[in-house]
Parts: structure tokens; C-alpha cells; sequence
């Protein structure tokens, strides 16, 4: 173990902005990558019901 | 032999594929996070801190997997447009086209952390490093590869041009790469040179190995999800779309 | 043969028909070459590190500017159907338009780069390294810019689009174009990156063809 | 004799024919029939190679297009919508330049000959960009008569004639058909031209 105290850990020995801003930028890109992807798949997903829907609509 | 042939050209239809994906993504997360935190752990609390770069060395476990994804995905995205061209599958141009964001992404990370790892141990946010100068250019060939595409209405028109482009990126790639380092090493002469790190210690090569399996494996997992999304997108008007599920649903 | 020689000097008619296009390229990289000294401040030393890297960027620029007239005008009046279906094999028709385009556009700059190098205060020997990489670069930066001619043909906003393709693929052409003057400036002989430039230049004649074909291939299917 | 079997054609998202058969033989002509968007253009360009159909076959002389490749192009000529003149070049030079990239070789007398016969005369020496839509297309027809193809496709080649020039054009046709010639032809008016059979899209 190389901590001592969470506050040394997120210290990072002085290196917090440089350890913490790649990590961070990083974990918020992976995490906001896949809910974009998820939303353009629900958007297709919404437009292809609602044209099911106007055809069930239109051919009863 | 033939059997075998024509199970794979199967999975090649997007009919197919589409629900095959659908049941992989889970597990590809699943895989993305036993990794990600044992590599994690790995980083932060079994690696040791290094004697010459103190803690600030630790970005290189997000670093280094982050700079080998850019250029495995490229070359995987290369490999996808190419069957492409060659065999006239639909599914390999829209797994290319899946891949091309996330490589993009890959690329920017790797020059971000390379940025943020620059500055406390060589006292700039930028060099012209061989490494970081070529990932910049293999950031703007993912950019090339995405606005070529974005650009082309026809779908199979775009998937056909971005393979092309695609392939003389992956034959200009390393001249690329060894034209700037020798221009590098021309110009800096021995004033940094990150082939000559330290030695690494086994727990630290153990991290970066574990990080990067954890990339590979989102990388699957999203461009899994975004094949799918560009499936239905250009499937819609085929009856197989409007059959699903969760169309029906 | 004759149908490349033909296509060659149906496009140095037509580049004669319309010279404004090619003075325009040509203009644009003088005064692109002469704004940095305006930027940079008249220095000669300085003007005379910079120059190598200065006019090969300018070079590479007034290329570009060329690229979106390549087979634009052919695409457009059905020409290039014509080239497609024509008995000579496309690859080799290709080949001629890329030595037409090179002679009105790449050659011009090779004739001018000399007069900007004095410009910039450059002494004989450099001039002569700086023409002759410019003659062996400039073919290189029209074969590699003709795939991105063929692959933006048609496409929305091409024009724009053809330089975010080809401007990377063009680093390792300035690295060593513009790496020839400066070690040959700083007394290290220019061989190595003349010779690295002529390996380039047959790898792209090989190659840059083939790919431009394709490319123009599926932008009429 | 062009043969195609099975064809379709799938353009964006839509399916323009599929499962089309054709046949043309010596002396015979194709009047290509349909709306506009029917894919008339489409079938043309893939019996000319320009696109490869979504599936199906072309066959010249019994042999697939795809393998012989050059000698079919050889065998071939097409107009497309767009005349493939160049505007900034005279008459003759675009006749004798577009013979060359055939790789053949047109001399001048020749080519006088038969920009004369269309009713270019003393037009020789003026840049295309000069001549009135009517005489760009005589340009065109010029060039069918000197090049020497045995099946001819021509996409709308009536369209933006004067009724003159449509005689001089049907002439042309018959006459390529009187020696064994193919034509492949689409039109929106009724054709000015005998025993011509009907494809329907």
C-alpha cells in the first residue's frame, strides 16, 4: 500500500492536477461516449415505433 | 469447409449480426470492469511510486493503453473497410464506420494525458515529440476518415470512399511515424527521449496491461453499440427492422 | 501511351484556356511565402531558418488550391464517364491528368521557389537543394492530393473537405523537403532526405494511381 | 449480341427493378421505357459497367462484361446526360482529343467531314462555350458517327434537338443498325425510329 491517508492519495504526491485532470478526462469521456451512443440508438428506436404506429394507424 | 463459410457469411448479414451484438455488448461491459478495477488497483495501490517521476508517472496507465488502442483501432477499422471493399459485405463498412469515433477518442486521450504528462516532467503542456507528433496526425486521419464519411449521403457510396481513404491511411501511417521521428531526432537531439524511460518495474508493465485489456474491451462493447444503432439506421425501411422487438414494443 | 499523352495535352490546353486558375495558385503562394517575413519580423538569420519549412507549407497550400479543379470539371461535363469507359485502362488516363496537373501547378512553383528563397536570403547552394527537392516533392503532393480530389468529387463542401484528407498525408513530403535544405543549410548534406524523397515519390506513383481510380470509380456508381 | 439476366438495381434505400432479362441483338434496337425515378438511367449505366448491378449479369458476345472488360468498352459507346464536351475546346479539338483517349487516332479531314455533315461548318475554330445548345449537341452526334462501336447506349439522345437534327440522329441509328449495329435508347416522346421493341420499367 503507498498511501498513508486518503488525503495523500488524492495528493498524488503533487501531481493531483496532472494524475487526476488525465483520469478524469478520461473516466468522463468513457462514461459519456456510451450514453451518447445509447441515444442515438433510442432515437432511431423512437422514430422506427412511431412509424410502426402510423402504419398500424393508417392499415387498421 | 463450405459450412463453416457460409455460417460466417451468416454473421456477416446485419440481419444476423444485429441480435448476436445485442447479447455481446453485456458481457464486453462486464469484462470492461472486472479489468478496469483490478487494473485500477493495480495503478494506484500495488505499483509502486516511481523514483524519478515521483506519483505524476501513474498517467501512464491510462496513457500508454489509450496511444496502443489509437492505432490498433485504426488498424482494425482499416482491416473491417478493406474486407469491405474486397468481399462487398454491408456489415464490414459499418463496423468501420462503428469503430472510427472511438479510435478518434482513443487518439485524443493519449495526446491529452501525453499533454498532462509532459508538463510536470518536461516542463511543457507540448513537445514535438516522434510519439505525440504522430499521434496528432493519426488524430486528424480519424477526423479525415469521420468528416469523409459524414460528408457522402449514400450510405454504401461512403462506406466504399472511407475504405479507400482508410487504406492509404494505413499505408502512410508508419512512413508517417519514421519520417517524424527522424525529424525529431534531427532537431532535439538527445534533449528527450522517451524511449529511454527507467526501467519498468513488472507490477507497473502488470497496470498497463491490465488498463489496456479494460480499453479493448469498452472499445468492443461501444463500437458493438454504435454498429447496431447504424444497423437500424440504414436497415429501417427492410421488414426484418420493423419486426423486432423492440419496434414492436 | 498516346491516350496519356493526349490527356496531358488536352489539360495543358484547357489549363491554357483558362490561365486566371493558374496564376491564381501561383500568386497565392508568393504572397503566402512573403506575408511570414511581414509576420515574423525582417531578421535575416531568423528569415533564413524559417525559409526551408516556410516555402514547402506555401507549396503544399497552392497545391491544395488546385486539387478541387482536378476532376471536378470532367465530373461535371461527363468527361470522366467517358475516361471511365474509354478502351485505355483508367489507371493510366488518371496518371496523365496527375502529370498535367503537376506541370501547371507543381512545376510553376518549382520555377518560383528559387526567387522567394532569395527572399528569404538564401545562398546558392541551398536554392539549388530547395529546386530540386521541390522536384522531387511536388509530384509526390499532386499524386497524393489526386486521391483526395477523386475521393471528395461530388461530395458536399469537397472543397474544404479534400484538405482535411490530404494535408496529414502530405507531413513525411515536408519533413523531408523541407529537412533537405535545412541539413544541406546546416552542413550536413542533403542526400539522405533527397533520396528518402525519391522512395517516396516511386511509392506513390505505384500506388496513388490505383487508389485515385477506385476512388473515382465509386464516385460515379 | 448483349445479354443481361437477373438484373436489379438497388439506389439509397430503394429498389428501383430486380429480376429484369434483356436481350439485344445485330440490327436490333432497346427503346427503354418508364416514369421518371424508374431507373432508366440506372439500367444504362450498369449495361455501360459504369455501376456493377446490385445482382445479376451483363453478357457481351456470351461472355461476362466484368472479365472482357476492355474489348466490351471497345464494343461500346455511351452518352450519357452529360455531353462529355468540353466547352473551352473547339469542335474539332474535342473530337479528335476524345478519339485519342479512345486510343485511336482521327485525322482532320475526317473529323471536318463530320462536324460538315452536322451542320457545324465554319464552327470548326469556336470554342464550344460559344454554340447554342442545339449545335453543342451536334457535336455530340459528330462523334457517334466517327467512332467506331458496335452498341450504342445512349441515355435521352433526343432531347434539346431541333427536328432537323432528330432526323440527321435517326438516320445515324438506322444506318448503324442497317450494318449489324445495337442501340440501347431511353425516351420520354415516342422514338422517330422503326421496329424498335419495348422495355418497360
Amino acid at each position: 500500500m503507498n498511501w498513508g491517508s486518503p488525503a495523500e492519495f488524492f495528493a498524488m504526491g503533487g501531481y493531483a492536477l496532472y494524475v487526476w485532470g488525465s483520469f478524469g478526462v478520461c473516466a468522463v469521456l468513457m462514461i459519456l461516449e456510451p450514453i451518447l451512443v445509447r441515444k442515438r440508438q433510442s432515437s432511431i428506436l423512437r422514430i422506427l415505433r412511431r412509424e410502426r404506429q402510423a402504419e398500424i394507424l393508417e392499415n387498421p | 469447409m463450405s459450412n463453416r463459410l457460409i455460417s460466417w457469411f451468416k454473421y456477416a448479414s446485419p440481419q444476423s449480426f444485429y441480435p448476436l451484438a445485442g447479447r455481446m455488448i453485456p458481457w464486453f461491459w462486464a469484462l470492461t470492469a472486472v479489468f478496469g478495477v483490478i487494473g485500477l488497483w493495480v495503478s494506484f495501490f500495488v505499483a509502486p511510486t516511481d523514483f524519478q517521476q515521483g506519483e505524476g508517472y501513474r498517467i501512464i496507465f491510462i496513457h500508454v493503453p489509450a496511444a496502443w488502442m489509437s492505432m490498433f483501432l485504426y488498424v482494425v477499422m482499416a482491416t473491417w473497410a478493406g474486407l469491405g471493399l474486397a468481399l462487398n459485405t454491408r456489415l464490414s463498412g459499418m463496423m468501420a464506420q462503428a469503430i472510427a469515433p472511438t479510435g478518434a477518442l482513443m487518439a485524443f486521450l493519449s495526446l491529452w494525458t501525453g499533454a498532462l504528462w509532459g508538463k510536470p516532467m518536461w516542463g511543457a503542456w507540448w513537445v514535438w515529440d516522434a510519439r505525440l507528433t504522430s499521434a496528432l496526425i493519426l488524430f486528424f486521419l480519424y477526423i479525415g476518415f469521420i468528416a469523409l464519411q459524414a460528408a457522402i449521403d449514400d450510405a454504401r457510396r461512403a462506406d466504399k470512399a472511407g475504405a479507400i481513404l482508410a487504406l492509404v491511411g494505413v499505408v502512410n501511417v508508419p512512413i508517417i511515424y519514421f519520417s517524424v521521428k527522424w525529424w525529431n531526432t534531427l532537431h532535439q537531439g538527445s534533449t528527450i527521449n522517451l524511449a529511454k524511460a527507467p526501467s519498468m518495474a513488472t507490477t507497473m508493465l502488470w497496470g498497463m496491461l491490465l488498463m489496456a485489456l479494460a480499453f479493448w474491451m469498452y472499445s468492443i462493447a461501444v463500437a458493438l453499440t454504435r454498429v447496431r444503432a447504424i444497423i437500424l439506421e440504414r436497415e429501417a425501411h427492410t421488414e426484418w427492422v420493423k419486426d423486432l422487438n423492440e419496434v414492436k414494443a | 501511351m498516346n491516350a496519356v499523352l493526349a490527356i496531358i495535352r488536352r489539360d495543358l490546353l484547357l489549363a491554357m484556356r483558362r490561365k486566371s486558375e493558374v496564376l491564381t495558385a501561383l500568386f497565392f503562394f508568393i504572397i503566402v511565402a512573403s506575408l511570414f517575413p511581414l509576420g515574423i519580423g525582417p531578421e535575416s538569420a531568423l528569415l533564413r531558418t524559417i525559409a526551408p519549412g516556410v516555402i514547402w507549407v506555401s507549396a503544399l497550400l497552392a497545391t491544395m488550391l488546385g486539387l478541387a479543379r482536378l476532376f471536378a470539371p470532367d465530373h461535371a461535363d461527363g468527361t470522366l464517364e467517358q475516361m471511365v469507359l474509354s478502351p485505355t485502362p483508367l489507371g493510366l488516363l488518371v496518371t496523365g491528368k496527375i502529370a498535367a496537373h503537376w506541370i501547371t501547378t507543381g512545376l510553376p512553383l518549382v520555377l518560383l521557389a528559387p526567387v522567394l528563397g532569395i527572399q528569404f536570403d538564401l545562398d546558392v547552394g541551398a536554392l539549388g537543394v530547395l529546386v530540386v527537392a521541390l522536384l522531387l516533392g511536388t509530384p509526390l503532393l499532386s499524386l497524393i492530393g489526386a486521391i483526395g480530389a477523386a475521393l471528395t468529387l461530388g461530395v458536399r463542401g469537397g472543397g474544404v473537405l479534400v484538405s482535411l484528407l490530404v494535408l496529414p498525408l502530405y507531413v513525411p513530403a515536408l519533413i523531408f523537403g523541407a529537412g533537405a535544405v535545412e541539413s544541406h543549410i546546416s552542413g550536413l548534406g542533403a542526400g539522405g532526405h533527397l533520396s528518402l524523397l525519391a522512395a517516396l515519390l516511386a511509392l506513390a506513383v505505384f500506388f496513388a494511381p490505383w487508389a485515385t481510380t477506385a476512388a473515382l470509380r465509386i464516385s460515379l456508381e | 449480341m448483349l445479354t443481361a439476366t437477373g438484373l436489379s438495381c438497388v439506389r439509397g434505400e430503394r429498389r428501383l427493378f430486380a429480376g429484369l432479362d434483356l436481350a439485344v441483338g445485330p440490327g436490333e434496337w432497346l427503346h427503354v421505357q418508364g416514369e421518371n425515378g424508374a431507373g432508366k438511367t440506372s439500367l444504362l449505366r450498369i449495361l455501360a459497367t459504369l455501376s456493377p448491378p446490385a445482382e445479376g449479369e451483363v453478357r457481351w458476345q456470351g461472355e461476362p462484361v466484368t472479365v472482357l472488360a476492355e474489348d466490351y468498352r471497345r464494343a461500346m459507346l455511351f452518352l450519357g446526360h452529360h455531353g462529355a464536351v468540353k466547352e473551352e475546346l473547339t469542335p474539332l479539338e474535342n473530337l479528335t482529343l476524345a478519339a485519342q483517349l479512345d486510343g485511336t487516332t482521327l485525322d482532320e479531314a475526317n473529323a471536318l467531314s463530320a462536324l460538315m455533315r452536322f451542320g457545324l461548318r465554319g464552327r470548326e475554330d469556336l470554342a464550344v462555350r460559344f454554340l447554342s445548345a442545339g449545335q453543342k449537341r451536334r457535336v455530340l452526334l459528330a462523334r457517334l458517327a466517327v467512332r467506331k462501336a458496335t452498341l450504342w447506349i445512349l441515355d435521352e439522345p433526343f432531347t434539346a434537338l431541333d427536328v432537323k437534327a432528330v432526323d440527321m440522329l435517326s438516320g445515324l441509328i438506322e444506318s448503324h443498325l442497317a450494318a449489324g449495329g445495337m442501340a440501347i435508347l431511353t425516351s420520354h416522346q415516342s422514338m422517330p425510329l422503326p421496329n424498335g421493341r419495348i422495355l418497360s420499367l
